[in-house]
């Protein structure tokens, strides 16, 4: 178009693409782009839409199993079987750098993508979960995002109707600036419901449905994909995006009910890059062509331009391919639930994806190419050099603990470790009536009945299932050791599953990096990929998908390496479904493992919450992960918990055995403000010649505490020695304090003081 | 017996209801569109929770305008039993059929977590089959929740013995630290003066099943439903 | 034509968002701050004479733009 | 004095409250009725001069009152 910019070298690195990139458009299309296909290609071959930079390390994650239904990478969610023609849809993503610049809207339009991905699968989202990092929470500007970017999750989240079961959330330095907001969603369907994103049938109708296109969001996959800097988020500030899950719900309710009559021969959100990235994405998988007329596309601002118009991420709009002939169904359906809709265009043979603004084409692409053949760099990777220090760290440093009885109460406040009810408080995570444990336990549970399936809420034979989800990543040992650091990650997943009845099933991830050209940066991705593969092999939970958010970086440097892991379990009866609480009064606490990880010189202290909170350093080598140690001790819990010994199970992960102590006299909160406590009295003295700090806070792995009643002690001990399981009992449940006796020492702590720091830390540093 | 549950566009305990009708108590249920304008063969009108509408604006404020709310007036008129939870609770009081209004939590967050109800009196077909002395525990999750009205009517409310719950604490006494929201008197449900229209705030849907460890919210549904018919056994 | 409706808490009526906007601004160090309360600001663009527009809207504030029972409301109509 | 401070949704953004009373007023059957954008209207009484007041106030309005990201703000002292 006239008014267009010319392409010059500044423009073409304007839109993040380099010289050879451009080079390559050239060739691909077998002319110059004009400005807007210049646009199409600048934000499909971002990082965000092509994972140019990690598609090949992608590559090495184990993506099989008998149950995987939809892989990963070949939709918009993966899809796992879970028996009885059901399935479950699960995927998580990353709202990163909209958080930032806009914590609320940020995080709220994160969520609601999310949700939007998978009910573009065909599946009814039933639940939500997220991982949250912050900086430190004693700086109010942390603390505004923080207070933005949890009520915007839980304005969408509340409103649309979801419940949020379960997340975590880490304060760390290295995350100011630059927060993590991590979202999952997980929905339901019946292997016969499947929906694809492809445009299918040719001379079949394109339709849009959803509110009118804004200039919000504009290009918000390239900012995704380049660091984070003042001038960027200045850019970004002038089109925040605005969720509105009042929309989102009733999309969701239309499509699903449009699913049902099928007259759809395609479906695929309007995510990143919106129009442009579904109707090249349609096309590409359909093996099709698609042609759109721009000027049919509702519109919010008037002269809003072709460029625009295909860049820009306004929230809560849908591409549907409708079976020709049934167009009438469909606008009946879209009436029916309110929902603003227009018929954009057609799905043509050529393969082209053609855009035309009133009649004359402003761009024509290959639509295949454009989807699939962005380059893929396979980027230089060197061992940084700060691990050289990390490694010559020894206890010699410091000295024993002195009083352990007050590093306890300061790691049970420290906002990492602290309960997180401000938080979890503010999310309806009970909506839906199916979530059997609530947050505040290792995993969140929840079943699935008739009406968590499109259609199905009338069926009275439905076979309902119980599933548990966790999300975990300890980024500082991802940090000291991105390989070991990775792979605990996702054995800390599989633990917290395990400790609530469940077995994983499947995994997706979240890969929260730095700038991909660092090379030092760019090895802590590459080995955590390579630990979190083995991770996900080991315990047979594939990854069916994940999101990779590079460029989080503040002025400072990069944020930790966090590659969140999100895991699916199935729990096989009801029985089985447990909570990390003691439960009565005599019990017998156990410890599954062993006390301190075999041939670690820094007993688990390298990297703990401790040597943070006490010592005021980030420091060690963190404790190995064995994978093999995990699995079975993982099977072994299972299998006890099945056979009905086990009244409690809590793992062991940051803060160590003394915080996973006391987490378990906490017991749930019986209503508000009312607490209830169960003590214990924990022997712990025939473990000598090991520091007492290392002993009550070292964090090495493959250690449960686990609680059954008192004549199944014995019992219980004996069949985990014989799975191979290391077992003690180390106590009772029992008082109003915590009791440990160490070899040297004994030490008494009330519960309810412990609680009162634990439960109110971070909602009095948000007063 | 049979149960309706009004849908509002951004309802969303809508199915919760009907589940816990029809699967958990038995009777058959039907989901109501807001744009019918009769209640068909209902016996009893459920107004589920959720954001109707968004909540945008005020919450309930356009609800109360659907077609459907004309009909429950009608039925109500005529002695028909209705029950509004949650979303509910304020859509009956945007309508007029419930007094008062409920305004944005003390807080200003939104509250998800189980609470303890004092009932405040048997006197209503939504209390009649609690045990005397009970103390309920149900969940509330919303962000309006705090109950207001002029003195003059909270005075009529009280002189009357119309308000059915209050939140309390574990003693089962009413205190400020028992109030989730800021609620007056710490009010979480209360009928209008013929005792057939009831609003609350906590869900007693999502407290009916063991499954879900609960159970107490059961009460509320059997009330309703032995008083809509005295000769119905309940378990 | 552009008519504004302001809406504003009755003042018997607890207002805590207007508490809360208090309550911070003097923790901000914001000094000499008295009472503060928080109501809405609705814009609507609207066919009409004025004082079509001006009957109609204040039909439509009294049923459904405000509660009585909680907001007083006023009208202004820009010419 | 009295200080208003009047908020409203920024022209680009979207206002999904304004969107969705503007439906339920047509469907209520009020006609003619355009673009609605519903904002904040707060209402702060305040110690001091009127300069003084509404430099005060600009400075909270930019920082605290309004988010800058989606709100535009206009200020107005009664005198
Ligand atoms: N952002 C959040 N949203 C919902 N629940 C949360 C969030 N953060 C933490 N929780 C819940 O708080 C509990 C403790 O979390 P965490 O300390 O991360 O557990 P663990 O160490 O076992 O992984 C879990 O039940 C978790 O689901
Ligand atoms: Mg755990």
């Amino acid at each position: 178009m006239s008014s267009d910019p010319s392409i010059t070298p500044e423009l073409i690195s304007e839109h993040g693409l380099t010289a050879e990139e451009y080079d390559r458009i050239k060739e691909i299309i077998g002319r110059e782009p004009n400005y807007v296909e210049l646009g199409i290609f600048s934000v499909m071959w971002s990082e965000h839409c092509s994972y140019k930079n990690t598609r090949a390390l992608l590559k090495g994650f184990p993506v099989e199993s008998p149950r995987v239904l939809v892989g990963a990478g070949e939709e918009n969610a993966g899809i796992l079987d879970i028996g009885d023609n059901l399935a479950i849809s699960f995927k998580i993503e990353s709202h990163n750098h909209p958080s930032a610049v806009e914590p609320f809207q940020g995080a709220a339009t994160g969520v609601g993508g999310i949700i939007r991905d998978i009910f573009t699968m065909g599946a009814r989202p039933v639940c939500a979960i997220n991982s949250l990092r912050f900086g430190d929470l004693s700086n109010s500007e942390v603390r505004r995002l923080f207070r933005g970017v949890v009520s915007g999750i839980a304005h969408y989240g509340n409103c649309f109707g979801i419940p949020t079961v379960a997340g975590e959330v880490y304060f760390d330095q290295s995350y100011e600036g630059n927060p993590l907001v991590n979202a999952f969603a997980l929905g339901v369907l019946r292997h016969d419901q499947i929906a694809r994103g492809a445009a299918k049938g040719v001379g079949n109708p394109v339709f849009y449905v959803g509110p009118a296109t804004g200039r919000d969001g504009l290009a918000g996959a390239a900012f995704a994909s380049q660091d984070l800097t003042e001038e960027s988020a200045e850019q970004q500030r002038s089109a925040v995006q605005v969720g509105d899950p009042f929309m989102e719900k009733l999309c969701m309710e239309a499509c699903l009910e449009l699913l049902a009559t099928g007259a759809v021969a395609g479906i695929q959100d309007m995510g990143a890059a919106g129009l442009t990235c579904s109707t090249c994405e349609t096309a590409a998988r359909g093996g099709t062509g698609v042609e759109i007329d721009l000027a049919k596309v509702p519109q919010r601002s008037p002269g809003m331009t072709p460029y625009e118009i295909l860049l820009s991420e306004s929230q809560e709009r849908m591409l549907i391919i409708v079976e020709k002939g049934r167009e009438d169904e469909v606008k009946r359906i879209f009436d029916k639930w309110d929902l603003p809709w227009a018929e954009i265009g057609n799905v043509t043979d050529t393969g082209q994806m053609v855009v035309k603004n009133h009649g004359e084409v402003v761009a024509d692409l290959p639509a295949a190419k454009l989807a699939d053949e962005a380059p893929v760099y396979h980027r230089e990777a060197k061992e940084p050099v700060y691990l050289d220090e990390v490694r010559n760290f020894t206890l010699e440093e410091i000295e024993d603990c002195d009083d352990p009885k007050s590093a306890l109460e300061k790691l049970l406040e420290w906002p990492t470790i602290a309960s997180k009810n401000w938080v979890y408080r503010q999310y309806d995570h009970m909506v839906r009536a199916n979530t059997m444990v609530n947050p505040g336990s290792d995993a969140a549970v929840i079943r699935i009945k008739a009406d968590s399936v499109p259609g199905d809420d009338a069926r009275e034979d439905f076979p309902e299932k119980i599933i548990a989800l966790a999300v975990d990543c300890n980024a500082t040992h991802v940090y000291l050791d991105p390989y070991e650091g990775s792979k605990a990650s996702v054995a800390e997943c599989a633990r917290n599953l395990a400790c609530s009845g469940a077995l994983p099933i499947g995994t997706t991830d979240n890969l929260n990096f730095g700038n991909p050209h660092n090379p030092e940066l760019f090895w802590q991705l590459k080995e955590s990929v390579r630990g979190l593969s083995e991770g996900c092999t080991a315990f047979d939970a594939p990854v069916t998908g994940g999101n990779v958010s590079l460029y989080n970086q503040n002025p400072d440097g990069a944020i930790d390496p966090t590659p969140t892991v999100a895991m699916v379990g199935v729990v096989e009866d009801e029985a089985h479904v447990t909570t990390q609480w003691f439960k009565d009064k005599g019990d017998a606490v156990i410890l599954l493992g062993e006390p301190v990880g075999k041939g670690d010189i820094l007993y688990g202290l390298g990297g703990s919450a401790y040597l943070q909170v006490i010592h005021g350093c980030k420091n060690g080598k963190p404790p190995v992960c064995d994978l093999g140690i995990e699995r079975t001790l993982g099977t072994t819990l299972l299998g006890l918990i099945q056979s009905g010994l086990i009244k409690s199970a809590h793992d062991c992960s940051e803060g160590g055995l003394a915080v996973t102590l006391a987490e378990s006299c906490f017991s749930e909160l019986h209503g508000r403000n009312t607490p209830c406590f169960l003590g214990a009295d924990v022997d712990l003295s025939s473990i000598v010649d090991i520091r007492s700090d290392a002993l009550l806070f070292g964090e090495s792995h493959g250690r449960i505490i686990i609680s059954t009643s008192d004549i199944d002690a014995v019992k219980t001990v004996e069949r985990a020695k014989l799975m191979g399981v290391p077992a003690q009992r180390i106590g009772t449940v029992g008082g109003d304090q915590l009791k440990v006796k160490l070899f040297n020492e004994e030490y008494a702590w009330e519960i309810a003081g412990l609680h009162d720091l634990w439960w109110n830390s971070i909602g009095n540093a948000m007063a | 017996m049979n149960f309706a549950v009004l849908q509002f566009p951004g309802s969303n305990c809508d199915q919760d209801c009907v589940h816990v009708l029809r699967n958990v108590m038995g009777y058959p249920t039907q989901l109501l569109w807001h744009k019918e304008n009769n209640v068909g063969d209902a016996d009893a009108v459920v107004v589920p929770g959720g954001f109707s509408y968004g909540d945008y604006l005020r919450t309930g404020s356009i609800a109360r305008f659907s077609p459907v709310m004309g009909a429950v007036k009608e039925f109500a008129d005529n002695g028909g039993f209705v029950l509004g939870i949650c979303n509910g609770f304020q859509i009956l009081c945007e309508a007029g059929l419930l007094p008062g209004a409920l305004i944005r939590n003390r807080s200003l967050q939104f509250r998800c977590e189980h609470v303890y109800l004092k009932v405040a009196t048997y006197n209503s077909p939504f209390t009649s089959q609690i045990p005397e002395g009970k103390l309920m525990r149900i969940p509330i999750a919303h962000g309006e929740g705090n109950y207001f009205c002029d003195a003059n009517t909270l005075d009529e409310i009280e002189a009357n013995d119309r308000i059915l719950f209050q939140y309390a604490d574990r003693e089962g006494d009413i205190t400020d630290h028992a109030n989730p929201n800021g609620s007056l008197k710490n009010i979480a449900g209360i009928c209008n003066a013929e005792r057939n229209i009831a609003g609350m705030m906590p869900h007693p849907e999502r407290a009916a099943e063991s499954a879900l460890n609960e159970k107490d919210g059961r009460l509320v549904f059997e009330s309703l439903i032995q008083s809509l018919n005295p000769a119905s056994t309940t378990a | 034509m552009k008519a504004k409706v302001i809406i504003t808490p009755k003042a018997e009526v607890l207002d805590p968002q207007g508490k809360t906007v208090q309550t911070a601004l003097e923790q901000m160090g914001c000094t000499g701050v008295g009472e503060v309360r928080v109501g809405k600001y609705i814009e609507i663009e609207m066919d009409g004479e004025h004082d079509e527009v001006k009957a109609k809207l204040s039909e439509y504030a009294d049923k459904f733009l405000a509660n009585p029972n909680i907001e007083d409301y006023r009208l202004k109509l820009e010419d």
